[in-house]
């Protein structure tokens, strides 16, 4: 077996040794952020439905889509928006 | 006049591609044609090897200006962005977009089996040397075994831009022969008890897990292999745009219009280097039959390793996922689904299989990172570490 | 400090464009002015003009370095696509994707009417050096006739691009004239009866030979006329996206979004080569000028071969497609069809025309292939061959 | 008339004489492709309405389907493989 | 062999970027995972603040060849973009394009908030003569105040290049504070009655007007600072693919994926300058500081030009619209709509400070273009005029 | 004060004036534009739904529309476009 051969099997080896050792390290840590950060189920999805007849609920965002459909339709009518009013707005 | 005219004519003929095109030139368009009909009517890997069938086309067409060392022309520019490793990375950053590294999360064990599947790498590294490469053709060649061929062009074309062209076409034909190759020898390795084994369902992995996931691949993959940063870096960022769910318009650009964009350039430039001198020659055939050994010595590392797996779990690792390893995605989790099914059509392995197969990309990128750390361009890893480890590599030649 | 103060805003007004802008400028503000208005409320070729326009402006508003001559100005990075011919491939490759050539296939002597429409390209040529241009500005002119845009500028950049903008501005300006320049010539030419021919039905073509014909195209005519290839070719590699079928993604993207970021770098560079030293000149009216000839001149020679095949096929041929040979695709096509329908309503020769429509394309792109054969760079289609053809034509000049 | 305008007439009759060959050279390819490979109707459609009762065709892919939905529901739901079966997969 | 085996894995092990890495990276990669952090949990403009903490990060792993000051590195290549100025004004083009200048044609005196809001920019400009910048780091720190990330990086690029990253990463993370810095000010500087003040409904404006604004603007603005013509003229080039309606394929491109790709190229180029040397010291400290005082500035100077106005109108402008004129579009307008409902939930402003909004936009692009005049690169905006103006600002230090 | 403050003070008011100088030009222009071309009302959009009935509105469209719609269908279906006949179209 000449040199070149016994350097290549060499290199293999090594390129082995630190392709396992780099894929261990992020076993380890993909283990160690999974037990950090656990799946936390959703909350059951049929709660949701019956969310919207709740106005109160992240009043800010819906005040703020309300204000911008307002404004627009009222810019669209050529009207004054305060001669219309947009009262609720539910989130796709 | 009506002399001149006739001469002029005669100029004119003598001026075309007919007069000066040579023998190499027409083995070459018929190899583009084959290319062609393998793409189109075999599908095999049409994304790619259309374009590359078409770049070669156009390459061999005499005085058309069209191949990659063609100072000024057309592909010539493309080609700059293969020679300078700008596109390799950027159809990264759109196949991290396209990848879901969520099996692999909820199964992380599966990353040795991508590692297992680099031994087809080193066997070919080998036999590549022992068939009269040096060691950093040999490097370039032995990736095909990473069936990635982003990868397979970034690396040959940092340590072997002469043999670009057959390593790339052999990197991407092989991808698409993958459902030819590895049932076969999955089925020589495993025994039918193997191939029955069910596996547990996977657990759910939580969004934060998977945004993390790859910030921290990246700042410890790439702390360990700086080389492969623009491989491996802009396949995770690609792979954050899809799940930080807060770059929606950049994973959607990454994942459509940019890949394809980048995939026409590369594809074209990679054809444009397919010349009868670069490729009519004994090393495209040893490369073409090297390439075959890394592809079968790939996908038995990861059936064996499948095999160890099974045992030391108890037999709760179902080997046959092992051979997703080489990457291939998703036609490696496919085939690994298919070869499970055919014993017993209510085992499905196909999510079990997506694990190692993504682990595969990682794995390969990290054997290139390997290879640019040994072999890389002094310039490129910082001068002083290089000579370092060249020091170590000459030292073991010269032993 | 009162004093300093309007001294300094005194300065300030004299760093304004104001104080530089020259007569030149003003007039090119307007000519930009004129070119926005045809793009936007007459609908000239918006998706070139409006740009092409809006460059201009631009590149006229004095120290703004926009023009294409102002080295690392933005405009100048975007004409380095146009110099060195990578931006008008790359918008053939994406009309490649958009043209369907199977009315072509099913009727193929309709080529015939898209060679016979190149007459206006060489009618210009001999008017244009009579007119006192040289060979090579000449021939860039002719192509106008060739109603192809990305011809136009690919032929000017090569052998006059100091005529570049005049060149541009008349192909897109006349394309979008067609409807309105052709129709008098077509009824002119022909009898009330020709007219009222009605043509049989094309047959269907099998997509194998769809897909095929785009490599065959390629072969033939790049062997024949290597110099044509980045354009020739790249339209058949986008046509081959389209029809092949496996290459969805590609062809969406050449059709769509790729297309459209180079439309809007070429078209800002061809507009910011619009200075008044290259556009307010003699050349410009006479470019003009010819450039209505061409048109006029491609009508009426693929009218008259169309009446020639009329008599040869026994009045199986309505002549008025054969105006269609002029390529500017679709609307030649719906000028015949609509020539034809005044004639009879029930005439529908729409599909029939789209033959020569597309043939006109792949002609002009050979005639250009002719002249880059003939007249261009030494170094680029081989300088031996290019010395023999030198040759010839000194002998013919020198008779 | 001047030498560069009966060179410029030469160079355009040798550029039609060029075109028209090249182009009649494409014609004649064309027509032997269409030769060799003629149009072959596609198989009625209504026939095809009726495939999808005979499960057995191509039963390699909709076997692949299956096994991916089984598979990504069996995911979702949180719940093994076996304890659902997707019978049938009708492509579009 | 067993010790040149440890030894090589040693040397390989002295190679990663462990061995190399030093504290300022360290830090480095911290402040990559804090801007990552406000992106994606935060939604700190996230589209930006993404990749360029991602691009950070990369830059700043020991020997991965991800700095923008690495020759022949991937993101050094993305640089080169940012260098030229040719990134930023194409996304302004794309801004152009997602633009709608409406409610500015409806009340165009909004305008002059625009203007007033840049007061943030000069206030800054004194204040960082103060801290020891010179004029032109100056400049470019001031027109973080402006709002506006690719005006800023554009102008940073131009004047002070050295302190690039800070001031992109500055100005993006103060636009995503808008909605916290503003709301106290235009509370402290407005009283109730003010804030409740209703405006009158704004008048439709016709289509050519929409179309001929963006023309106009760009005739005189850029005649009057040419040097801004890159951006203004590709904002309004953007806004007239917009309105024109003849070319809806460039403007949905332009507003889509090319924007997007621009984005996604031009802050990987700005995180990988984030380099230790150029990010970890004092002078980024005072540009936080500073930028803080350049948004406050804005704000106050907006609403009391806004208190002006309504004082002159005689109590028709509400004064919360002029906060908006800081740009940040659209989120000033919509902390303008918030605190005006705050005081009176029927009160709709959100259509009235869109107007200040974009002109926010053009206000500070005229900022700019008054700083390139005074400070730009001599070659840049004519040898002649430069020098006059050189020794107008030198005859004013030297006073 | 030192000098360079003085200088940035300097710039910062011929800068100011500069940008209200430009923008009240942007102001004036604007007024003057919007006059010249006033807004229009487009026609009510209900007598647009009488439309259709009536074909020979913008004829020289509808029937290139016809033409090609004919072509193509004839072309598809492999027979004379004499055969069949498009009676109208209607724009979206
Ligand atoms: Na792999
Ligand atoms: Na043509
Ligand atoms: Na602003």
């Amino acid at each position: 077996m000449n040199d070149a051969l016994l350097t290549s099997i060499t290199v293999s080896g090594i390129a082995i040794l630190v392709i396992f050792l780099v894929l261990t390290i992020l076993i380890f840590t993909i283990k160690l952020l999974v037990h950090l950060l656990p799946y936390k189920a959703p909350p059951p999805q049929p709660r949701k439905a019956q969310q919207p007849p709740a106005p109160q609920n992240a009043p800010s965002d819906v005040d703020t889509d309300i204000a911008v459909i307002t404004s627009v339709m009222a810019s669209h009518l050529s009207r004054t928006p305060g001669n219309h009013q947009v009262i609720n707005v539910q989130s796709r | 006049m009506e002399l001149t005219f006739s001469g002029a004519a005669l100029q004119i003929l003598q001026s075309t591609g007919f007069s000066a095109i040579n023998s190499g030139q027409v083995i070459m368009l018929g190899v583009a044609c084959v290319l062609l009909y393998l793409a189109i009517w075999k599908k095999f890997e049409p994304l790619l090897l259309l374009p590359i069938g078409f770049g070669c086309l156009m390459a061999n067409l005499p005085m058309s200006m069209m191949m990659s060392t063609d100072d000024g022309g057309l592909l010539n520019f493309f080609y700059q962005g293969v020679k300078y490793e700008i596109l390799p990375p950027l159809i990264f950053l759109g196949v991290g977009a396209l990848t879901d590294f969520g099996p692999l999360l909820a199964n992380p064990t599966t990353l040795l089996l991508g590692a297992a599947a680099q031994i087809g790498v080193y066997t070919t590294l080998v036999g590549a040397v022992y068939l009269g490469f040096d060691l950093q053709e040999a490097s370039a060649i032995g990736i095909i075994g990473g069936a990635d061929g982003p990868t397979s062009i970034f690396i040959a074309s940092k340590l072997a831009p002469h043999l670009l062209a057959p390593i790339a076409v052999a990197a991407y034909s092989y991808m698409s022969l993958v459902p030819l190759i590895q049932p076969p020898i999955m089925r020589w390795l495993t025994t039918g008890k193997e191939r029955k084994i069910k596996m547990a369902q996977l657990k759910p992995i939580s969004q934060t897990v998977k945004i993390v996931f790859p910030i921290v691949v990246t700042i410890i993959c790439c702390l360990m292999l700086p080389a492969v940063t623009p491989l491996l870096g802009m396949l995770m960022l690609g792979n954050l745009f899809r799940e930080s769910g807060v770059t929606a318009r950049l994973h959607e650009t990454s994942e459509t219009h940019l890949i394809n964009i980048v995939t026409i350039l590369l594809a074209l430039a990679v054809g444009s280097s397919m010349t009868a001198e670069s490729f009519l020659k004994l090393e495209t055939i040893k490369i073409i039959v090297l390439g075959l050994l890394a592809f079968c010595m790939a996908t038995a590392g990861g059936v064996l390793f499948g095999k160890l797996m099974s045992k030391l779990s108890g037999g709760k690792v179902n080997p046959l996922i092992g051979s997703a390893g080489v990457s291939a995605v998703p036609m490696a989790a496919r085939v690994s689904q298919k070869v499970g099914a055919e014993e017993d059509h209510t085992n499905f392995l196909l999510m079990h299989a997506m694990g190692p197969n993504v682990a595969g990309v990682i794995g390969s990128a990290v054997a290139a990172g390997v290879f640019l750390s040994l072999f890389g361009d002094p310039t490129a890893p910082g001068p002083e570490s290089h000579a370092a480890i060249e020091s170590v590599v000459q030292s073991m030649v010269q032993r």
